[in-house]
């Protein structure tokens, strides 16, 4: 893990996450994506692309319709119009279980964990479900050494190994924030997407989530991240490209450098609600 | 809750020994040392509550007189008091008295779903066991073919034949249409059925017009009256005998059902001083079963019971405290007579054997348990009168008829003896 | 036809009885999320309350007619259990739910016992009192008053509490609770005092209920479990927490019964259930809930 | 508590209850079967609430089922064995679980209550209405089975009881128990504990909520029900009082009793409230009052019921020593 306040290193071609052979394949596609809640429209017209290899993040104001983006993406939302493709399957509505097999997990901005659960067994549910040993009534969790052995690696990346026997309850904020990414992260999705995986964390921890958020992501070899964020330093620091919605609509898809140098996008989206700026 | 109070709980909780009360004088030589325990089971609560209470002064009667004079067979009777609930829980409460308590006897059971659930229970732990009430045909063939130890009281629903016989006694040829309301459970359907196949037998064309099958403790019958009343019976026949039947009456009686329609009511002796004059006619025939209060010709044992009763309830018993009272007579009988028989205490199959046949007089009148071990007593049913000193009917026609006449013989299949009995009316 | 309007009019008096049982229900529901298996409780012991005032009153002279006053009087003095059995489940407000229902299931077992050691076994009527308004109707349909009374009661409670929850500040704050605890407290709003006088106006509404139907029925020990089943198939079809529901989920119960007695008295039972479950299966949130989950 | 000193102490435990008919009196070893049955009927139900967190108003329904199937079997089909009657009410169980749960476990919290509720009131009122073949009130007979094929006719009824079936029910009981144990620790138990503590989370991690709730119904209705073959054998009848919503308020009672939190606690609740119950029953006849007392208390005072005190007794014993 890196030191907090440090940038996360780059790869060498200057990306976040580790670039392998299908690099550059079509992970998500929406294709005129609308969705209408009576005569609200929350989304309209939403095309987007996240390619392997890519980390995407999606901004935008309070009410610009991250949020049913979000639940489109992750497939528990259908669509008024338009499809929505992960990996060519259409996912609109297939409901969280389905999404998480064909190999896309999310993690929530208000942290979702079990509380009475420990962190071993929290990591241990996304394991079995990933190892598709969930319908094993005869079998035993303690004994199944590949399962105590994938949640020691998982816990390890995210820091959480010397705290295994705790019940998620009484872990700090920030370990809560983490768990719940890290089980997203057992179950070694090819995307996964965090949802202000650091809202309710002090600035000063940010970074140092971030940094091991995409230290995971490499060790894991997910092959695409969405970060939905309203932190604009953390969103310059960690896409590789910017996705603005505004009133449900797409403002800006952009990488970081052109995005920031628009400064009309920067106000629309940061205006809207002022971002503290560490 | 103040302390004041948990101990008028204590001691109103009839649960628990009820010690007898008597100084002990003059103990025969071949009394044991130890006081005769009966067990009693009896509803407290639910809806058969109140009939289980009834019951219970019938057998406290019963005791505080046998106390007095000596005991049965020189042991005075000590009571162990235990309610009476779901099938399930009513036979724990019969294994403890007989395993924990070790009582000599059993008595009470209401509920004919208890009964018949607690028949071969009893039989299988050699527990005599004395029924109140609580039987009908139903089931009682495969289930307790030939009982040893557990005595069950009249065995088809008497009061149903003999409302029956007095519908054709004294209605013969001024009714066409009938119609039943009837609890919705093995006793009401039963009753309903005796009837109808009883009115076949004596030649009685008839039309049923309505059936309603209230649950039983249904406290709203507005809707069971409406349907009643557009049948326009010129009959109504209804077993009804908990909560709901005041409640039927009264709804019946501001619906204005009661005009033109006759009824027949053979169990409605259980709520005789909850119907009152208000609500309830004249010229209906009205059960009281084996205990009519108010009987002219009471005897004085049925007379000093009454005022007994009254005396500590501000009330008028109805059958049950007869059948309780008669149980415990029907036991002191037995034992007396094989202790006799033996010179010596009998074995608790001595007992039971010697109590087949014994006669006993009970509150209501003579009875008899015969050799089946099913109990003979004395009915008395009649016709409604407003001619009284109570704000509700008594009767002003008493037919009495024994039940010899009334229930099927040892072996018989109830529905073919309806067919074949000479019975006189 | 007189027939069918006298068997109607039994449905529909069934459900003013059904409405008033369910009421208290709902409205604790609506504002404190509790499902309450103690109203049938408060409704017996309205009833038996009712029964031993009027009797007491009679006996001291009252003038008969003038009955009514002093059974809804009995009901409402009856409303000072309220805050007492609040208190007690204040102690688990914070808790799951399945410990709110498992402590009001605890009050039901105390009320069964309690109305006996007061009342004993059996059942408690008001004789023949109910007559004393006399009835009305014509052509063979005939209602005592006291039946119309309690329709009529019924509807203006049940229009009372809907003016109440609509149109008055009180009754605004209390939606408002219903809707947002949080927020609620947050403006300010003293939330224990609302748990109180909710929770209170629940219990009142079952006991006047019990008080004011009993002279056309009896107070009975059983009648208590009895109720809240109904009381239960009257909500759910009717929409948890919704007093509009109560109404029509009454209706639905009152008429179906009436229906069910009048053709084919067997199901009399049966088919309160099967519509339960068939609301439930095919509109989960009842005719007027909001939908759960 | 080390694992192997909770083995220690359940096997001691399992000793002492099985050597009970050298030391009990004959009625307190009856009282064991009525408790001994429910012990098995709470593991399944504690299985639906305390690990998938859904709480049944209407598993008394499975009771009954598990009853009534005895009394069909033994006493109209005249299959005696008691091997058969379990099987077959097992499948009875899950063949009226299937279809209910499927309607029911899309459900949570009270509404799921309510409409567990309903069904056992349907049931209910199916057997009391259905008389001719329900036998309505009255039940239905249930004949003394046979065990593993052995007829014990030559043994009186309390022996019968207090003797081979006595036994044979804490083998059940034991077996059942262990099988129980598997099935939390298991993969399958992990997901339910997960499903319950945060549905939507669990989704997410691939956790199949409603298949696994239903699992989770099928499997405490088929524990419910041998419960119940169990219960109908020393009271000789299977009556619809069995599926009243009341009984299923008073299984729920019992598993808070002993402590819905620990693998344990319902068993302990099922001892626990027939011994309660009992005692009540002789020293008052107003013990549902009382009865209604002890609930709320453990409700207010001890939600984790007798087993959380005693888990606290043992940590503050422990922390005594260290």
């Amino acid at each position: 893990m890196n030191g907090p306040g440090e940038p996360t290193k780059r790869t060498e071609d200057g990306r976040l996450l580790r670039q392998s052979a299908d690099s550059g394949t079509v992970m998500i596609e929406t294709r005129g994506v609308s969705k209408h809640y009576g005569p609200f429209v929350a989304l309209a017209d939403i095309t987007i692309t996240l390619k392997a290899g890519e980390m995407v993040s999606i901004v935008g104001p309070n009410g610009a319709g991250k949020t049913t983006l979000v639940n489109v993406l992750t497939g528990l939302l259908r669509t008024t119009t338009g499809q929505v493709l992960f990996k060519g399957h259409d996912i609109a509505g297939i409901g969280p279980v389905r999404l998480a097999r064909l190999g896309m997990a999310r993690s929530f901005q208000l942290v979702h964990i079990f509380p009475e659960l420990t962190v071993e067994e929290t990591i241990a549910v996304a394991e079995i479900a990933r190892a598709g040993k969930a319908g094993r009534l005869w079998a035993s969790v303690r004994g199944d050494d590949a399962i105590h052995a994938r949640v020691r690696e998982v816990a390890a990346i995210f820091g959480l190994d010397t705290k295994l026997d705790r019940p998620a309850r009484v872990l700090s904020q920030g370990d809560k924030k983490l768990l719940d990414i890290a089980s997203a992260f057992a179950l070694a999705p090819e995307v996964i997407l965090l949802d202000e995986p650091t809202s309710g964390i002090s600035t000063g921890d940010k970074h140092g989530i971030m940094k091991t958020l995409v230290e995971a992501a490499r060790t894991a070899n997910v092959k695409a991240i969405i970060l939905v964020e309203h932190d604009m330093d953390l969103v310059a620091e960690y896409s590789d490209r910017i996705i603005a919605l505004q009133e449900g609509r797409i403002l800006a898809d952009l990488p970081p450098t052109q995005f920031f140098a628009d400064p009309a996008i920067v106000a629309a989206v940061v205006g809207m609600k002022p971002v503290r700026h560490a | 809750m103040d302390l004041g109070r948990r101990k008028a709980i204590k001691t109103i909780g009839t649960a628990g020994v009820v010690a007898a009360t008597l100084p002990i004088l003059g103990f025969p030589a071949i009394a044991q040392n130890r006081p005769l325990r009966v067990g009693i089971i009896a509803p407290k609560a639910g809806i058969a509550g109140t009939i289980g209470e009834c019951g219970l002064q019938g057998t406290l009667f019963a005791v505080e007189k046998i106390n007095a004079a000596g005991g049965i067979a020189g042991r005075m009777v000590e009571l162990v008091i235990e309610e009476e609930t779901n099938p399930k829980d009513s036979i724990e409460r019969l294994r403890k008295l007989v395993l924990q308590d070790k009582v000599d006897c059993v008595q009470g059971i209401v509920s004919s779903g208890v009964s018949l659930a607690m028949g071969p229970a009893a039989e299988e732990m050699k527990a005599l066991t004395i029924y109140w009430d609580g039987t009908t045909q139903d089931g009682v063939d495969e289930t307790m073919a030939k009982p040893r130890y557990v005595f069950r009281s009249t065995d088809n629903e008497c009061e149903a034949v003999m409302a029956s016989l007095l519908v054709v006694k004294h209605w013969k040829g001024k009714f066409k249409t009938i119609a039943g309301i009837n609890p919705d459970y093995s006793y009401g359907r039963n009753n309903w059925a005796a009837f109808q196949a009883l009115l076949k037998k004596f030649g009685i064309e008839f039309t049923v017009v309505a059936e309603q099958w209230p649950k039983v403790g249904t406290l709203d019958l507005t809707s069971h009256v409406a349907a009643l009343k557009a049948a326009k019976p010129d009959m109504i026949f209804s077993s009804l005998l908990f909560a709901d039947l005041p409640v039927f009456m009264r709804t019946a009686h501001s619906a204005g059902l009661m005009e033109g329609t006759r009824f027949a009511f053979p169990a409605a002796g259980f709520q005789h001083t909850a119907l009152k004059k208000e609500f309830t006619p004249e010229g209906m025939i009205f059960g009281h079963n084996t205990l009519y209060f108010d009987h002219p010709q009471a005897n004085a044992l049925q007379k000093e019971f009454v005022a007994y009763y009254h005396n500590k309830t501000k009330d008028y018993p109805h059958w049950e405290a007869d059948r309780a009272y008669f149980a415990m007579q029907a036991y002191k009988a037995g034992v007396e007579k094989a202790q006799k028989a033996k010179n010596a205490w009998p074995s608790i199959e001595e007992i039971a054997a010697a109590m087949e046949g014994v006669k006993v007089d009970s509150l209501g009148g003579p009875g008899r348990m015969r050799e089946d071990h099913i109990a003979e007593q004395t009915f008395y049913q009649g016709i409604t009168t407003h001619k009284n000193k109570y704000d509700f009917p008594t009767l002003g026609v008493v037919d009495t008829m024994y039940s010899d006449q009334l229930q099927k013989p040892p072996g018989a299949n109830f529905w073919k003896w309806i067919e074949t009995a000479q019975i006189k009316l | 036809m007189a027939a069918f309007i006298n068997i109607l009019l039994g449905g529909v008096f069934h459900a003013a009885v059904l409405f008033l049982v369910a009421a208290g229900l709902q409205i604790v529901f609506g504002v404190q999320k509790i499902v309450n298996l103690a109203c049938g409780s408060f409704y017996a012991l309205g009833a038996y309350f009712g029964v031993t005032t009027v009797t007491w009153a009679l006996k001291a002279g009252l003038p008969p007619f003038l009955f009514l006053p002093v059974l809804i009087a009995s009901g409402v003095v009856l409303a000072v259990i309220g805050p007492v059995i609040e208190r007690l489940l204040r102690t688990v407000y914070d808790r799951d739910e399945s410990f709110q229902l498992l402590l009001t299931f605890a009050l039901v077992l105390m009320f069964q016992d309690i109305m006996r050691y007061f009342w004993g076994a059996n059942p408690q009527q008001l004789g023949n009192l109910v007559m004393v308004y006399g009835k009305v109707g014509a052509g063979g349909v005939d209602l005592p008053v006291y039946n119309v009374l309690v329709i009529a009661g019924s509807i203006a409670i049940a229009l009372i509490l809907g003016g109440f929850l609509q149109r008055t500040r009180y009754g605004r704050i209390l939606r408002a609770t219903a809707e947002n605890r949080a927020m609620t407290e947050a403006l300010g709003v003293d939330v224990r005092r609302i748990n109180v006088v909710v929770f209170t106006l629940g219990t009142v509404l079952g006991t006047v209920g019990g008080a004011f139907v009993v002279p056309t029925s009896a107070a009975s020990l059983d009648m208590a479990v009895e109720l809240v089943v109904e009381a239960f198939a009257v909500v759910v079809i009717g929409g948890l927490g919704s007093m509009r529901g109560a109404l029509a989920g009454a209706l639905v119960v009152g008429l179906m019964r009436a229906a069910a007695i009048a053709l084919y008295a067997e199901l009399e039972l049966l088919s309160i259930y099967l519509v339960v479950i068939l609301v439930l299966i095919l509109r989960p949130s009842g005719l007027f809930g909001k939908p759960a989950e | 508590m080390t694992p192997r000193l909770t083995t220690l102490v359940i096997v001691g435990l399992v000793a002492l209850v099985g050597s009970a008919p050298l030391w009990a009196t004959p009625y307190h070893i009856t009282l064991m079967i009525p408790a001994m049955a429910y012990g098995i009927a709470l593991l399944g139900l504690n299985l639906l609430f305390g690990y998938a967190g859904l709480l049944s108003f209407g598993h008394a329904m499975f009771v009954g089922i598990g009853a009534y199937t005895t009394a069909v079997f033994t006493s109209k089909l005249g299959i005696r064995s008691f091997e058969l009657v379990l099987v077959a009410s097992a499948v009875a169980a899950a063949l009226f679980a299937i279809p209910i749960g499927l309607l029911t476990v899309r459900y949570v919290r009270i509404f799921f209550g309510m409409l567990t509720l309903a069904f056992g009131m349907l049931f209910h009122s199916f057997l009391f209405k259905f008389y001719h073949l329900t036998g309505g009130d009255s039940g239905m007979r249930v004949v003394r089975p046979t065990l593993l094929g052995q007829d014990t006719q030559e043994l009186d009824k309390i022996a019968f009881l207090t003797g081979p079936f006595f036994l044979y029910v804490l083998a059940l009981l034991v077996i059942l128990g262990l099988v129980m144990l598997r099935i939390v620790h298991s993969p399958f138990g992990l997901h339910l504990k997960a499903l319950r503590e945060n549905a939507r989370k669990a989704e997410y991690l691939g956790v199949t909520v409603r298949r696994f709730r239903l699992a989770a119904f099928v499997i405490s209705a088929i524990y419910c029900s041998i419960g119940g073959v169990i219960l109908a054998v020393p009271t000789g009848i299977a009556d619809p009082e069995l599926a009243y919503w009341t009984h299923s308020g008073n299984l729920i009672f019992m598993t808070l009793l002993g402590g819905f939190t620990n693998f344990f606690g319902p068993i302990l609740g099922a001892f626990s409230f027939i011994l309660l119950q009992d005692q009540l029953m002789s020293a008052t006849q107003y013990w549902r009052f009382f009865l209604g007392v002890v609930l709320a208390l453990i409700v207010i005072l001890f939600p984790r019921g007798l087993m959380g005190i005693l888990e606290s007794l043992m940590a503050r014993f422990s922390r005594g020593r260290s």
